[in-house]
């Protein structure tokens, strides 16, 4: 890959385009480290709640649907496959193949959204278990909280950090499916090539990234609670 | 992030290995692992959990975001990271999981005597 | 240097030709440059404003101390007073001054690149400071906040209903600009420096600057999310730290000073890689150990992560965690007692002019010592447990922040002002001013250490009588503090105009960035130098002036 | 030394002001004597040094490992001492002697309510005899004070929903001052008092004088009746509380808790959070229906009933 980059567009303040690659990773990575940080405050503080109020985090976590975060595991793990496809045909320069695979992350993307505002969201807000909007659970939620001898504050503080590290995780969804519409358009106007492929490679990292931080939200969210 | 390209077929491994780890760590959740081998405060469920998330975790970022083929400073970037949410998360969990152990041990407490100003010794067991 | 009488304009300094500061005119060239030189502008001009604001709120503080029942204000306006005080000075004037300002206009000349990694991200950070600024200025203009710059909970979250939610969200976007400007500079000095500049031949401002923008990157958002959890529960009203609905107000004073602590460093280690120039340029001499004061700010970067619990040794933290924090905060201070040793030891044999950077940097060293020392006081469990918020730490992070952090700026702004503007600023007056400032901030923060001996606790509008006496030196020392800043000020802008002409290097220094006409074209370099010597290779020959 | 002449000492009026004076004149001696040694040096090589010719170039010195190595050890060394007398002093103050009284703070918005054992209570003000050892039980009915004697040398955060404790030997008669430390509002510079220190019989007199207030243990029995607690914890519904105070009582999930202090807080108020074992989870919380004062007079009544002699938690 010596000439790798011919005649691609290399910022004034760069020499070479290898630079400006190498410079694009690095500057991506460092943000994603904040990015470990900003999430990094949630999971302290829920390592610390988990761990001064056990009982309430068990009956908590029991008050979620671990088959549907399960089936958004998936979803995402897909969603990161494409992604990773899409990059590939990206950095071979086929457009219609990149055209293909961003359409699929996004579709995959706002399945995931359109899940968890729906089918999880909506229905905690139903069952008044959404912490600040009422939070009384009743019925078979409040018999399984008795059950464990959790006291209702460290329910409602679990229900919080649900919905703080979901809702957070979720924002981060709606910012990358922003970015994989602006790369569609950018691609459907053959704005990206084999040579100026770089942005799809920063998106694909972002996109990864947020998965990541689903793959670890999902066992300490949801599969806390099915344990018998 | 080298310019390193990887084979399709690798990223479709990765993603059903990513797949099986997944089903995996939902198989384990649902079976008390603590009943089972009678371990008594051992978060057992939770360790394996995490273990498991870490390596999806490590799958994706070594071969999706292509880690393994790029240049040292990206590694160093990411263990940094990892590494200070550790500092957050161990150093806090040391001021709230210590909170109520006892300062120090009894009997050297009790030994201590009190100097009054006026010179006065007082053995601090002598009930007043 | 002789102060070179107003002679016309000779042709070949920078201020004929083309230099970033002609090349351009218009509201428009300014305001979307991607120019990292014209954005150091953009960040000096709001910066000096948010100075401003938040030195009359510290001048209205000391006014309202004269009398024990307090002079001009109530004590709800004197709890605004201290907060504004606090968040502009801390969140909008020391923690972006020396980065964004000098870090901007510097790193790319000193490695010789012809501009930051990422110019348009660099404009978006000064966009997200002034946005960050402007809700603190709402939040004052619509009636101030009185939680204290720390915003402790349950205070913040349930107990007051001034404008914390401005403030708040003013400081979680200004912490974003600190980011982004952290980011970049970690990408610039490791990807863009020029042929020859090895990492042991960087000049030791880009060393400090290194290590306060990984504290930046690794700081900064968990202060983020920790307003984040403050916004949220004042507005759906959730216990994630008021103890009432089932939270910790512990839990946020570690999420809070895991940042602020750092936060501290990254005021101060800017200050100290400007001194390192200083001390070297003015004693003409090479910096003493130069690879222990490099690795002593990476030390302070890593080690000042660990040691945020002195902040908490009496709030009902146990113990046990004490004591480690205790032992940590101790190990904190030796990078800096390294440091301050090696600036000393480069004056030994050097040949040492006394503009006014370097009696800025003097008084940097010697007040730095003091601020550093009565810090390990407050690092000692016992000592702490007895001056913790009095005005002992008042005067402690004052000694730091002022006597330090502000001493270092000033220097730097003495020091690299003829290469920004092409001018030089009258050097009576400079060194007058500096004496006035070194003057009125002894007169004011001494007496405080002993107002914090004798028990005086901090944030208090209304005071016992028997501390008046002290309390009114402090405020004779603010204001000729007051008077000391307000003469540069004066001058620089007089300078603008009638300053005579500066030379390419006219304090005669080493460095890549004095080997550029003053003011700079706008890529710095023609072509990309080559570097073959080390840091301030002063014995291969002193550099012309012209 | 400067310091203290130029203003008059700050009264050394417990067991532990001493001490921690000592440490403090100590890192005072440590400041002036490293703050003298950097000015004179830099004094002294600015004027020895100064610039005399425009082009004069001064020998580079690399630098030198061993005086490098010299002062690093030393100021660790210095740190260290500080460090080990810092900590020693505070783990020694940071555990109350198992025979001090308790006085029993209570931190509300800009005012101090404290309240002996015997019932008699004060605002703004504490009367302790000399001598004796005091351990202040504190807690704050809404944001975060702090109770601090500089005279005493000694502080402590008062936190809502815990009790944090400090304790001191006031060894010099007199009165001193109290402040909070932490601020807390509006009125933060407001709620501050004075701390009486009396001879034994002059405070054994002042506690006893004054209309007969019931003690806080008969306002507790008072309590224990009339919000009912009898109904489940006199006839074997709810653990009994005989002998209660101070034992470990097992709970419903397996572990065990001291039944100190906060203990008997946390299930009065939030009952819910720990079932004793072989009892259900009954008991209505009666958080919002007792004050500070009336949750302080049910575990003095509790403590009354007979605990296991010498343990007192935190």
């Amino acid at each position: 890959m010596s000439d790798a980059h011919p005649h691609v567009a290399v910022a004034e303040q760069f020499d070479d385009a290898e630079q400006q690659h190498e410079a694009a990773g690095l500057g991506m990575w460092i943000f994603l480290a904040t990015e470990i940080m900003f999430f990094g405050g949630l999971f302290a503080s829920y390592t610390i709640y988990r761990n001064l109020y056990p009982a309430g985090f068990l009956a908590g976590s029991g008050l979620l649907n671990a088959k549907i975060g399960a089936f958004n595991t998936v979803v995402l793990i897909t969603s990161s496959l494409t992604m990773a496809m899409a990059v590939h045909s990206a950095q071979l320069g086929r457009r219609k193949a990149l055209i293909g695979f961003l359409f699929l992350t996004l579709l995959l993307g706002l399945t995931f959204v359109g899940v968890k505002l729906y089918f999880e969201w909506y229905h905690d807000y139903l069952t008044h278990v959404a912490p600040g909007f009422g939070f009384h659970p009743e019925g078979a939620d409040l018999a399984r909280i008795h059950a464990l001898h959790a006291p209702l504050s460290a329910v409602e503080l679990f229900m919080c950090f649900y919905f703080l590290m979901t809702g957070v995780h979720a924002l981060h969804m709606v910012v990358g499916v922003g970015i994989l519409t602006v790369l569609i358009v950018k691609a459907w106007r053959g704005r990206i090539t084999r040579e100026s492929h770089n942005i799809v490679e920063m998106a694909g990292l972002y996109w990864h990234f947020v998965d990541i931080i689903w793959i670890f939200l999902f066992p300490l969210l949801y599969l806390l609670g099915v344990t018998r | 992030m080298s310019e390193h390209v990887a084979s399709p077929k690798m990223y479709v491994v990765i993603f059903l290995s990513l797949i099986g780890l997944t089903a995996l760590t939902t198989a384990v959740a649902y079976v008390n692992l603590d009943a089972m081998l009678g371990l008594k405060n051992l978060p057992l469920n939770t360790i394996v959990a995490l273990v498991i998330a870490i390596c999806k975790a490590s799958l994706v970022g070594l071969f999706f975001m292509h880690l393994r083929w790029s240049s040292n400073v990206m590694r160093l970037v990411v263990v940094c990271a990892v590494f200070w949410l550790a500092i957050l998360i161990t150093l806090t969990g040391a001021d709230f999981f210590t909170r109520n152990w006892i300062p120090i041990p009894r009997p050297w407490q009790a030994s201590v005597t009190y100097q009054r100003s006026s010179g006065i010794v007082i053995p601090s067991n002598v009930r007043r | 240097m002789a102060t070179a009488t107003v002679t016309a304009i000779p042709t070949d300094t920078g201020i004929e030709t083309r230099n970033y500061l002609n090349a351009d005119y218009g509201l428009k060239s300014w305001l979307l440059t991607t120019d990292h030189k014209r954005i150091a502008w953009l960040y000096l001009i709001a910066i000096t404003f948010f100075f401003l604001v938040g030195a009359i709120a510290a001048l209205l503080i000391r006014i309202d101390l004269l009398v024990p029942q307090g002079l001009i204000v109530t004590p709800e306006t004197y709890n605004k007073l201290f907060t504004m005080h606090g968040i502009i000075m801390v969140f909008l004037f020391l923690i972006p001054s020396i980065p964004a300002v000098f870090g901007n206009f510097l790193i790319p000349m000193m490695i010789g690149a012809r501009d930051v990694a990422f110019p348009k991200l660099n404009l978006l950070s000064w966009y997200v400071f002034v946005t960050g600024g402007m809700f603190v200025m709402y939040a004052i203009a619509a009636g101030g906040v009185d939680t204290g710059w720390t915003f402790y909970t349950p205070l913040s979250t349930s107990y007051l209903n001034t404008h914390v939610m401005a403030a708040a969200a003013g400081v979680f976007i200004a912490g974003f600009s600190s980011i982004l400007t952290g980011l970049n500079f970690i990408v610039t000095i490791h990807k863009m420096r020029a042929p020859g500049m090895t990492w042991f031949r960087m000049p030791l401002f880009l060393w400090s600057m290194y290590a306060t923008s990984v504290m930046q990157v690794l700081g900064t958002p968990v202060l983020a999310i920790t307003l984040f959890l403050v916004a949220i529960e004042r507005m759906f009203h959730v216990g994630i730290f008021d103890p009432a609905l089932g939270g910790d107000p512990l839990l946020f004073q570690h999420l809070f000073w895991f940042y602020s602590h750092p936060a501290v460093y990254i005021m101060i280690l800017p200050s100290m890689g400007v001194v390192s120039e200083l001390i070297a340029a003015f004693s003409r001499k090479r910096i003493f150990g130069y690879e222990f004061v490099a690795f002593s700010s990476v030390a302070i970067a890593a080690i000042s992560f660990l040691v945020w619990g002195h902040h908490m040794f009496v709030s009902g933290e146990s113990v046990y965690a004490g004591v480690v924090f205790s032992a940590l905060s101790m190990a904190v201070a030796i990078p800096s007692a390294i440091k301050v040793f090696n600036w000393t030891a480069t004056l030994y044999k050097g040949s040492i002019s006394f503009d006014a950077p370097m009696l800025y940097a003097l008084g940097f060293i010697g007040l730095f010592t003091m601020g550093g020392l009565t810090g390990i006081f407050l690092a000692t469990l016992a000592v702490d447990q007895y001056v913790h918020d009095t005005y002992f730490v008042v005067a402690h992070f004052h000694y730091i922040m002022v006597g330090g952090a502000i001493m270092g700026y000033m220097g730097a702004l003495h020091y690299w002002w003829p290469k920004m503007t092409g001018r030089l600023y009258p050097d009576r007056w400079a060194r007058v001013a500096a004496f006035i400032i070194f003057i009125g901030f002894n007169l004011t923060f001494l007496p405080q250490f002993v107002l914090g001996y004798l028990g005086m606790p901090r944030r208090y509008a209304i005071y016992p009588a028997q501390f008046q006496s002290l309390n009114v030196l402090s405020t004779a020392g603010a204001s000729i503090l007051g008077v000391g800043y307000v003469i540069p000020l004066i001058y620089f802008i007089w300078s603008l105009r009638y300053g005579p002409v500066a030379g390419p290097n006219p304090f005669r220094a080493k460095g890549l960035e004095w080997t550029t006409p003053s003011p700079p074209p706008p890529h710095n370099f023609e072509q990309t130098p080559i570097v073959t010597e080390e840091a301030y290779a002063y014995g291969s020959g002193v550099p012309h002036s012209v | 030394m400067l310091f203290g002449l130029l203003l008059g000492f700050l009264p050394e009026a417990s067991t532990m002001a001493r001490p921690v004076d000592y440490l403090f004149w100590f890192c005072i001696a440590v400041l002036v004597f490293f703050t003298a040694l950097i000015f004179a040096t830099i004094f002294y090589f600015a004027i020895r040094y100064r610039r005399r010719s425009e082009d004069e170039i001064p020998p580079q010195i690399q630098g030198n490992l061993p005086l490098e190595i010299v002062w690093t050890v030393i100021p660790m060394g210095i740190v260290a001492v500080m460090f080990v007398w810092g900590t020693a002093l505070f783990i020694r103050n940071a555990r109350p002697p198992a025979d001090a009284t308790d006085v029993y703070v209570t931190g509300k918005q800009w005012m101090w309510k404290i309240q002996h054992s015997n019932g008699r209570r004060e605002i703004d003000a504490l009367h302790v005899p000399e001598g004796v050892p005091i351990k202040l039980i504190m807690t704050s009915e809404d944001v975060i004070h702090d109770f601090s004697v500089p005279a005493f040398r000694v502080k402590k955060d008062v936190l809502p929903d815990h009790y944090t404790s400090i304790w001191f030997t006031a060894d010099r008669l007199g009165k001193y001052r109290f402040y909070c430390d932490q601020y807390c509002g509006m009125g933060h510079s407001q709620m501050r008092g004075y701390l009486y220190v009396m001879t034994p019989g002059a405070y054994e007199a002042w506690l006893h004088h004054g209309v007969q207030a019931q003690t806080m243990a008969q306002a507790g029995a008072l309590l224990y009746n009339r919000m009912g607690c009898s109904t489940c914890h006199g006839t074997g519904k709810g653990p009994p509380f005989a002998g209660l105070y101070g034992k470990t009582v097992r709970l419903a999930n397996g572990s065990t808790a001291a039944a100190n202090d906060a203990y008997l807080r946390q299930m009065i108020l939030y009952p819910g959070q720990k079932i004793v074992a072989g009892y259900r989870d009954i008991m209505p919380t009666f958080k919002g229906q007792l004050t500070e004062e009336e949750v302080l007079d049910l575990i003095a009544y509790i403590k009354s009933l007979g605990s296991k002699p010498g343990n007192t938690g935190e």
